[in-house]
């Protein structure tokens, strides 16, 4: 073990890590202190506890490349400071230089990589900012086709899953340590078996490195199984395809090409694995310059609220199970328009006869009338919690539009054999049923806790002789396993992923494995008896080899392979296998009461639920944090007689009304009840309940743990989806922590929208025009001084509310994480938050959203009350907040018109634990009793600033970018100078829609929106 | 009778009225005074280091640049103190066995950290860039003194705000050209070259806040 | 050897009213001090009050006050050590009880400004015989007050940064805030009442000097009466400064509060950008001080048995004054309606005409008029104004129509501003409840202890005003 | 009088008009170097000694403007000269928003003029005078209204304006022991 010689005894590396992250505690922007941080924690934690343990060459960091940015020889780092932040004496502290200086590194220039990060198999290209050996950011890669320079919110927060300090530490065996040598034993087993009675368990994987091994298992260990599960993988898509095509098809959307798209319960904005990039081919369409504009028309037709829902130009809510009834009565009115030959008479005849239900019949014959209005420019997407026949009903009407080859293409399936037997996890519990299992290898993922609940994984794993389990955490499948390994972060790890798309993508780490661990490659090269081999060099191996044309190298500095995507296969519509289960569309009768488990849009299936900054990230429709709820509309509530917070039991029926095809039936508890508050929706479906999965943790993360309940329960089988179920109000309640507890914006001109059609007209330009311009002032407006005059834009017709800039916002400016019982009090720490606003009748209302932070008014009321000069402004138009200077009074928050200052009510900075590495160096972390608010990045600004400076050159407003515009999917936001007038933002100034929140305050704010427009269908109410 | 207070107290009263105004006066002052002497602002301190490094031989006699081993300072935020190679870098040559490098040598062979104290320490709140100050015509001489002449380096400026902000408001008087940057010793020729120096840099007067607090 | 002076002196005081039977005179003004006792009775009677011996119900008062500063001090130190995390206080409430309590604590005490300062110049003279009490009263209430603006700080250590000083930061405070402004109408406010305090204060000092039972206790007032002799200079010198201070109090007072109101009127905020919040404030104040001043003054009155100095006449006039103020209250409420339907500002209407009568804390703004508005119109009969039972319960209401005032414009202003996607309402901690009540019981012990300290009524002043009622009713 | 020396005679009285009435008397009878001592404002005694108006107003003006002039100057100063900054786009010079606290200090410093130059002019503090050592001088803070004469008055004459006094309704008179020796009278403190 390298340990370029600290002086650290065995036994004290864990005592270490602790003092060292304590020391980096406080107020701090350096990292010297992280040196001992590193010392301790790249010691492999299990043996400061298994001296005896022997040593895995396998995960011994050899390679200077690695070992380049690796904790290890930071060995302390130039000049930065750390300590006490208002300390009055001298502080007398240490610099510890390197012993040698590796040629990239500048201290204190941070330096950034291109690596990706993975879920469900797809990857999403990024670069992280690292200092001096330390991830701190992360953004996205504009070159690789799944992130095209965005990220989501999970993305943002990556860094502190990472630090995350209750990963999973050391090697255990029924929660007692264990050597590696008890795993190397059972993996020996099973090789000597040749696999038989081995399982593998293992996350859909994309990576033609991890495919090639998974092959070369198969062929040494020909009797071992191998099952692929994520529970929001991509499977009805490929199944309904199946039913279109005849195979397991991949869809790919090219929405920049359709004018009109038509989403069934499809986020494709924020759910969809491809949806960073969907969101910005959709936003293309629609930025607004003048009435004048083309703008494409977006349909969303769901159940619950979205962020599709939220950007599109016509809502209707529909619950579930009658999506698949809309689709066939979409099907029908569109072929009967464009009476087309394809279809096998039979169909025709029955789909003549299908007439939309009444309430209905409106939009869906004008929807029909703008899809054949638009052959080969339209679209059809239906989501992936809607069954096959929907899928294959999409197919259907983009077949008979025309739109293949043009809006919609297909592809093999790139995660590897996905639409197969193997991506079934009732096939894992079949085989231990059958007895056929002795050892289960459940490497990444967390099934037992993600299972539907006709999947009995955890009774059957217990019934495995040798079971083990390699990831992140002690969770529920850790502990349900007899062993459990630590495993690797995307950001510690060697390997590639392909994006949606196919793009192959790299990925390297950014840091030394923090707690040792074993990737899932080390544990099948382990299992292969491969000899031991540094994970770069293996990775360059297998690249070379299966990528010969791309050198590693090169795909490093890019973070993608270009020219990599999966190439679009010829189709050709079965319509004589669809017209049986077209016919059959919808012909059930719903439930009274029906159910829909969506993925949650952050903590995503659970795999992000231990991760502080994503709980109190609100959910863009329901703002709430820290808990989970049964979000339902309020005709339903007011049925069930319950309001916000009321407790609700929701109780799913036994096998009988199942309709998947996957069911281990015996296996189904007569009936699964889960307790949940009620939040009200207004737009959400009537009679339907939707719940968001990840919840209801009960493994060994102590931030997860307990937060409300896990949907999983009342999930039944992979392809049910909207059971029926009951709903009863328990009478007791839970308060929710949400961070917007108003619905309506009282008819003020906040979120100002309007139509396209209104825009050209002179009305609603004149009503928009009093929303901006000059305010009359006794005092004469200080001139602006020369240089560069900061100014923000945000475009709300483009913005989905997704929160990716919240988040990025707060990973970039070190805010605190405070918690649900401060968020109930309205102490969240966010300096962005996304307003929301329902609009109109509450079965059908339009929502608003608007991105809210400081405006930086130039004639700010929160400056000339602070009466400490602790908030003031700067020549180039910044609201500055010196945080050192405050005192605390919040006189600045009372007459902020806009409330976006945040208060430290107590320390709510972390003062211990590893999660304060995540930290920006470059802002200072606030102490109890300041304020704080959005900066505009200032850090960014004068990094450009002094960039500019000592290249002596000019500074251009494009040099800048805050970390919300650089994050959002749709590029929303547009920041730059006033003084520069071909700038975003002077040119969205000009627009007749631009205005200011408040204007009539005279507040001068230099964040302006653009009015949201929407493009409604003159044909529609 | 007797009166209450005897005459003597008289004088007492003025005395202690005195005082006590006295007092609440030294009181007042008495932070304001403390915060400008040298203890609480580090100034005029020598600093022990863990190798007794000697700048005046390193700059004076051996006219070593300073950016040579503070390569930070025109690159970086932090001026840096140099690894253990880069003085190996010389050591290896010369004074090779002196017990006085015995830590250096330690840090190449095995890696070992060494503990350099630091002199000049600003509050975390504080972003100060070297890179800027030096490449616009802040020579090192301005803040850190005569580093040449110190055995042990000591803290020559406050650096208090104010401190900072004396030549935050008029920097002019200290601008120097480029390669004059590192020169202890150089002093302008004429006044008016500042001026123009002023005028090449496109030097600015910063005093807002966020110049220095982010 | 000083006389022995107690209750056996009062001599003079035997004729008295009977409060509890404001009907015996009810047409002619009650005088302002019945039965022209002598100097010496008076003095006996006045400066008694420093000797009482310590009964049981004083023991008890000062237990139950001393238990509550107690419990004040913890909870200061909880707040200090913890953060005003503690109090309920959020985003957008960021001020809570902590400034309601200051605007309160400082509206109680202009009640005694303004009888001792405005009544003076006024020439008032029924002022004489409670001007010390309210003066005292303002003095401890203002020290309850200016906890608040400390306390309420996210960093209180640095409280000093609110004063200009030449700091090594070259930094200043920022005097166009209100909060400088505060911070030096509030420090002058209370030094200018100390001033004035303790200038009437020396001439009974020195009675005490000369008189006080123990020789202790004659060093310690001879100490703080400087020496005073009743000299012709002396007396010259003290009625100028004391005419004065009075005058100069008399603008102060006024410019405290308005001040105070200025921390919301120079805001933006609907429901505190009004231009009538000076008048409205100062109006308030003086209603709020005066029912203190009846909360406590009737009750001390009855204790020290002073029904010949503190007469029907005085709560007369109390009790008119309240009624006068509690209409400027009034039309102030009215008004603020009123601007708020005419300006047809959305913000302010919603906040005035919605949030506030109809809202969540509805209940506080119609509890408030009820208190300040519909309760004080019994005091339009004249028997109703000599009930002291009537006028104590008044006094409670009308203190507790005034602390809900505040909380209207405070918290329920700040819940619900301009973007509805910020409101958010406040619940106040038992941190806040236990720091409201403690200045209560700090207040109270601190008025405990005045009340026997110093003769709280002004001795040389009642008996000159004797002198000078003799001197008229002779001519 | 501030001096220290103690008077010459003393004599005290039951009222303040019966103090007046021995003060015309005395006064009548050549002397003229008064002083009193009473238990509160006795009106008339001013005129009847002739005292000037007091300065104290003049005083207290001065601090006044002093005060409020130093106050708006170091606003000034701070936010012109020493460090202007951009507060909310509001001029340097805000000068309305400086009154109130130029008020405040003006009132302040005119109030402290006023205390201090009361207590000074008025000879305090000063917690032993000779006067305090006359036998029942006590009561001239309750009800007993004291005459003073100063030593240096020739006109005095013990046995004569003793019984003027008396006359005048003087309870006692006393004599200082400087002008017991000199005219052989009795010790200070002897009853009349």
């Amino acid at each position: 073990m390298p340990t370029d010689g600290f002086d650290l005894e065995h036994g004290v590396r864990q005592e270490a890590l602790e003092r060292a992250v304590a020391r980096v505690g406080h107020g701090w922007h350096g990292i010297a202190a992280l040196v001992e941080l590193a010392a301790a924690s790249a010691w492999p934690a299990e043996r400061a506890a298994h001296e005896a343990a022997p040593d895995d060459p396998g995960a011994a960091p050899g390679d200077p490349a690695l070992s380049r940015r690796s904790f290890l020889q930071l060995a302390g780092s130039g000049a930065a400071a750390v300590g006490l932040a208002a300390c009055s004496s001298r502080p007398s502290r240490e610099i510890l230089p390197y012993a040698s200086q590796p040629p990239e590194l500048t201290p204190g220039v941070p330096l950034h990589y291109a690596t990706a990060l993975v879920e469900d198999g797809f990857a999403t290209g990024v670069l992280v900012a690292s200092h001096e050996g330390r991830p701190t950011k992360v953004e996205g890669n504009p070159d690789h086709p799944a992130s095209l320079g965005a990220t989501r919110a999970i993305e943002q927060a990556a860094v502190l899953q990472l630090f995350d300090p209750e990963r999973a530490r050391l090697i255990t065996e029924r929660g007692a340590p264990a050597p590696w040598a008890a795993i190397e034993a059972v993996l020996d087993a099973a090789r000597a078996a040749r696999g038989d009675g081995l399982h593998l368990v293992l996350e859909p994987t994309t990576s033609p490195i991890a495919i090639e091994l998974i092959r070369r298992v198969r062929a040494a260990l020909p009797a071992a199984g191998v099952t692929f599960w994520s529970p929001f993988s991509p499977r009805a898509s490929l199944a309904g395809n199946r039913l279109a095509f005849g195979r397991p098809l991949q869809t790919q959307l090219e929405l920049r090409a359709a004018d009109v798209i038509v989403a069934l319960d499809a986020d494709l904005v924020a759910e969809h694995p491809m949806a960073l990039a969907y969101a910005r081919q959709i936003s293309d369409r629609r930025r607004v310059v003048d009435g004048g504009s083309a703008m494409s028309r977006l349909y969303a037709i769901e159940a619950g609220y979205t962020a599709t829902g939220v950007i599109a130009d016509h809502r209707f809510s529909v619950r579930g199970s009658q999506i698949e009834r809309v689709a066939g009565e979409l099907l029908a009115a569109v072929l009967g328009r464009l009476g087309l030959a394809g279809p096998p008479p039979a169909l025709t005849a029955r789909l003549a006869s299908v007439a939309p239900a009444a309430e209905r019949a409106p939009w869906i014959v004008a929807i029909a009338a703008e899809l054949t209005g638009a052959p080969g420019r339209s679209v059809v997407v239906a989501g992936e919690r809607q069954p096959l026949v929907v899928h294959a009903i999409a197919a259907a009407i983009n077949a008979a539009l025309g739109n293949l080859g043009r809006t919609v293409g297909y592809t093999e399936p790139v995660a590897f054999e996905a639409g197969q037997p193997s991506h079934d996890l009732a096939g894992v519990v079949r085989a231990i049923d059958r007895g056929a299992v002795t050892r289960l290898l459940v490497l990444g993922g967390n099934p037992v806790y993600t299972a539907p609940q006709g999947v009995a994984l955890a009774g059957a794993i217990g019934r495995v002789a040798d079971s083990v389990y390699l990831g992140l955490y002690d969770h529920e499948t850790a502990r349900a396993c007899r062993y459990a390994v630590p495993g690797l972060h995307e950001l510690e790890q060697w390997g590639a992923a392909r994006a949606y798309d196919g793009t192959l993508t790299p990925i390297q780490p950014l840091i030394e494995p923090l707690f040792g661990g074993r990737s899932v490659a080390d544990v099948l090269h382990r299992l292969l008896d491969d000899p031991p081999a540094d994970a770069r060099d293996r990775l360059a191996a297998a690249w070379s080899r299966l990528v010969p044309d791309a050198p590693l190298e090169a795909a490093l500095g890019l973070g993608a392979v270009p020219g990599t995507a999966a190439p679009h296969v010829a189709v050709e519509l079965a319509w004589g296998a669809l017209a049986p289960v077209i016919s059959a569309a919808g012909a059930r009768s719903p439930a009274p009461l029906e159910l829909a488990i969506r993925p949650h849009p952050f903590v995503h299936d659970g795999r992000y639920t231990n991760n502080p900054w994503l709980l109190e990230l609100p959910e863009p429709i329901t703002k709430l944090t820290w808990d989970c709820a049964a979000q339902l509309s309020p005709a339903t509530a007011a049925r069930l007689g319950v309001a916000d917070g009321d407790l609700l039991a929701l109780t799913v029926a036994g096998p009988g009304a199942a309709g998947g095809d996957t069911v281990v039936a015996a296996a189904l508890a007569p009936t699964a009840t889960i307790e949940l508050p009620a939040i009200i929706v207004p737009g959400h479906a009537d009679d339907a309940i939707t719940v968001h999965a990840g919840f209801g943790r009960d493994g060994g993360e102590h931030t997860a743990r307990g937060i409300g309940a896990s949907a999983f329960r009342l999930w039944r089988s992979a392809l049910e989806f909207h059971p029926a179920i009951t709903a009863v109000a328990r009478g007791d309640r839970r308060p929710l922590a949400i961070t917007q507890a108003e619905l309506s914006d009282e008819d003020r001109p906040l979120a100002l929208t309007g139509t396209l059609a209104g825009l050209a007209g002179p009305a609603v330009r004149d009503a928009l025009a009093h929303h901006r311009g000059a305010q009359p002032s006794l005092y004469a407006r200080r001139p602006h001084a020369p240089g560069a005059q900061w100014a923000m834009s945000i475009d709300l017709t483009t913005c989905t509310g997704c929160s990716a800039c919240v988040m990025a916002c707060a990973a970039e400016n070190n805010t605190p994480v405070v918690g649900a019982r401060q968020v109930r009090n309205g102490r969240e720490m966010h300096w962005l938050r996304i307003d929301r606003y329902y609009r109109g009748p509450a079965d059908a209302p339009v929502l608003a959203v608007q991105p809210m932070a400081c405006q930086h008014c130039e004639l700010a009321p929160c400056e000339y009350v602070c009466p400490v000069e602790a908030t003031t402004h700067s020549p180039d138009g910044l609201n500055e907040m010196t945080y050192n200077r405050c005192i605390g009074t919040r006189f600045c928050s009372n007459n902020c018109p806009y409330k976006v200052r945040r208060f430290n009510w107590f320390d709510f900075k972390d003062h211990r634990g590893l999660r304060i590495a995540a930290r920006n160096p470059d802002v200072t972390v606030r102490d109890r009793g300041v304020m704080e608010k959005c900066t505009y990045c200032v850090q960014r600004i004068r990094r450009a600033e002094i960039d500019a400076r000592v290249a002596d050159r000019p500074l251009a407003g494009s040099d800048v970018r805050t970390a919300c515009q650089q994050v959002c999917p749709t590029q929303a936001i547009a920041f730059g100078s006033l003084t520069e007038v071909d700038s975003p933002v002077v040119e969205h100034r000009r627009r007749p829609h631009s205005y200011a929140v408040l204007h009539d305050q005279g507040t001068a704010p230099r964040t302006q929106y653009l009015a949201r427009i929407r493009n409604p269908n003159g044909a529609l109410p | 009778m007797a009166a209450l207070f005897p005459p003597w107290t008289n004088t007492a009263t003025h005395v202690v009225l005195g005082a006590l105004g006295a007092l609440v006066a030294g009181a007042l002052a008495a932070p304001m005074v403390c915060a400008r002497m040298p203890d609480a602002t580090g100034v005029g301190d020598p600093v022990l280091q863990p190798i007794a490094f000697d700048h005046r031989h390193h700059v004076r006699d051996d006219g070593i640049d300073c950016l040579y081993c503070h390569e930070g300072a025109e690159r970086s935020a932090f001026a840096g103190v140099p690894a253990a190679d880069r003085c190996m870098g010389c050591h290896d040559q010369v004074w090779n066995d002196s017990p006085l490098i015995a830590p250096l040598r330690a840090s190449v062979e095995t890696g070992a950290v060494i503990h350099w104290q630091r002199v000049h320490s600003l509050p975390d709140f504080v972003y100060f860039d070297h890179a800027v100050h030096v490449t616009r015509g802040i020579g090192c001489v301005s803040c850190h003194g005569r580093v040449d002449e110190m055995a042990a380096v000591y803290q020559v400026g406050r650096l208090t705000m104010r401190w900072c902000l004396d030549c935050h408001r008029d920097p002019e008087p200290r601008l120097r050209p480029r390669d004059q940057i590192t020169n202890s010793t150089w002093q302008p020729d004429s006044p008016g070259q500042t001026t123009a120096l002023a005028r090449q840099y496109g030097t600015r007067r910063l005093t807002h806040c966020s110049t220095c607090h982010r | 050897m000083p006389e022995p002076i107690g209750p056996r002196d009062r001599g003079g005081t035997a004729e008295r009213t009977d409060g509890a039977r404001p009907d015996v005179l009810p047409d002619v003004l009650p005088d302002v001090l019945i039965g022209r006792p002598d100097d010496a009775a008076l003095s006996a009677q006045l400066l008694a009050t420093t000797t009482r011996p310590f009964t049981r119900g004083w023991k008890l008062g000062f237990a139950i006050c001393g238990a509550l500063t107690l419990l004040l001090f913890a909870l200061v130190t909880l707040t200090v050590l913890r953060g005003i995390g503690v109090w309920g206080n959020n985003m957008p409430v960021a001020w809570g009880f902590g400034i309601i309590n200051f605007v309160w604590w400082i509206g109680i005490g202009h009640a005694g400004t303004f009888i001792s300062a405005i009544l003076l110049l006024l020439e008032q003279r029924w002022r004489t015989s409670i001007n010390r009490f309210t003066e005292g009263m303002t003095l401890f209430a203002v020290m309850q007050a200016g906890l608040f603006p400390l306390l309420h700080l996210g960093r209180p250590w640095f409280a000093y940064w609110l004063f200009p000083y030449p700091s090594v930061m070259d930094t200043w405070p920022q005097v166009r805030s209100a909060l400088p402004w505060d911070a030096a109408a509030v420090t002058t406010y209370f030094l200018v009442s100390v001033m004035f305090w303790y200038l009437g204060l020396i001439p009974d000092l020195a009675a005490l000097r000369d008189h006080a039972p123990t020789r202790p206790r004659r060093i310690a007032y001879g100490i703080f009466a400087l020496g005073w002799r009743g000299s012709v200079e002396q007396w010259r010198h003290h009625k100028v400064a004391y005419l004065l201070l009075a005058g100069l109090a008399t603008p102060l007072v006024v410019s405290v509060h308005s001040i105070v109101s200025f921390d919301f009127a120079s805001t933006g905020l609907p429901g505190w950008h009004s231009t009538i919040f000076p008048p409205f404030f100062v109006a308030g104040a003086i209603l709020s001080g005066f029912a203190m001043v009846l909360t406590l003054i009737i009750p001390a009155r009855r204790v020290f048995r002073l029904d010949n100095v503190i007469t029907l006449r005085h709560f007369d006039a109390a009790a008119k004054l309240l009624l006068v103020m509690s209409w400027i209250a009034t039309y102030a409420y009215a008004i603020e309606l009123f601007m708020a339907w005419y300006s047809d500002d959305p913000y302010e209407g919603y906040q005035q005409l919605v949030n506030r009568p109809g809202g969540w804390y509805a209940w506080g703004y119609w509890l408030m008029i009820f208190c300040n508005c519909v309760v004080t119109q019994l005091l339009w009969s004249r028997r109703l104004r000599r009930n002291l039972k009537l006028l104590f319960v008044i006094g409670l209401l009308v203190n507790l129509g005034m602390w809900l005032e505040r909380f209207e414009i405070i918290v329920v202003s700040l819940s619900r501003d301009f973007l509805p996607s910020a409101w958010h309402l406040f619940v106040p901690t038992w941190v806040d409840l236990g720091i409201l009540t403690g200045t209560l019981g700090f207040f109270g012990l601190l008025f405990l202890g005045f009340l026997r300290l110093v003769p709280f009524v002004p001795v040389a002043e009642l008996k000159q005003l004797r002198a000078e009622l003799a001197h008229e009713e002779a001519a | 009088m501030t001096a220290l020396a103690p008077p010459a005679m003393m004599a005290e009285f039951a009222s303040g008009p019966a103090l007046l009435g021995g003060i015309r008397a005395l006064r009548d009878g050549g002397v003229s170097r008064f002083e009193a001592f009473t238990p509160y404002e006795v009106a008339g005694l001013d005129e009847l000694l002739g005292t000037r108006r007091s300065r104290l107003g003049w005083i207290v003006l001065a601090a006044g403007l002093v005060g409020g002039g130093a106050a708006y100057l170091l606003q000034w100063w701070i936010n012109v000269i020493d460090y202007p900054l951009d507060i909310g786009g509001r001029p340097d010079h805000s000068a309305p928003a400086f009154i109130p606290i130029t008020f405040e200090m003006m009132v302040l410093f005119a109030a402290a003029a006023a205390l201090i130059s009361a207590l000074a002019l008025g000879g305090l503090p000063r917690l032993w005078h000779p006067v305090f050592e006359v036998e029942g001088f006590e009561r001239a803070t309750i009800d007993r209204f004291w005459l003073a004469v100063g030593a240096g008055d020739s006109a005095l004459d013990r046995p004569r304006h003793t019984a003027v006094l008396e006359a005048a309704g003087a309870l006692r008179v006393v004599w200082s022991r400087a002008a017991a020796v000199e005219r052989g009278g009795a010790a200070p403190g002897a009853a009349p």
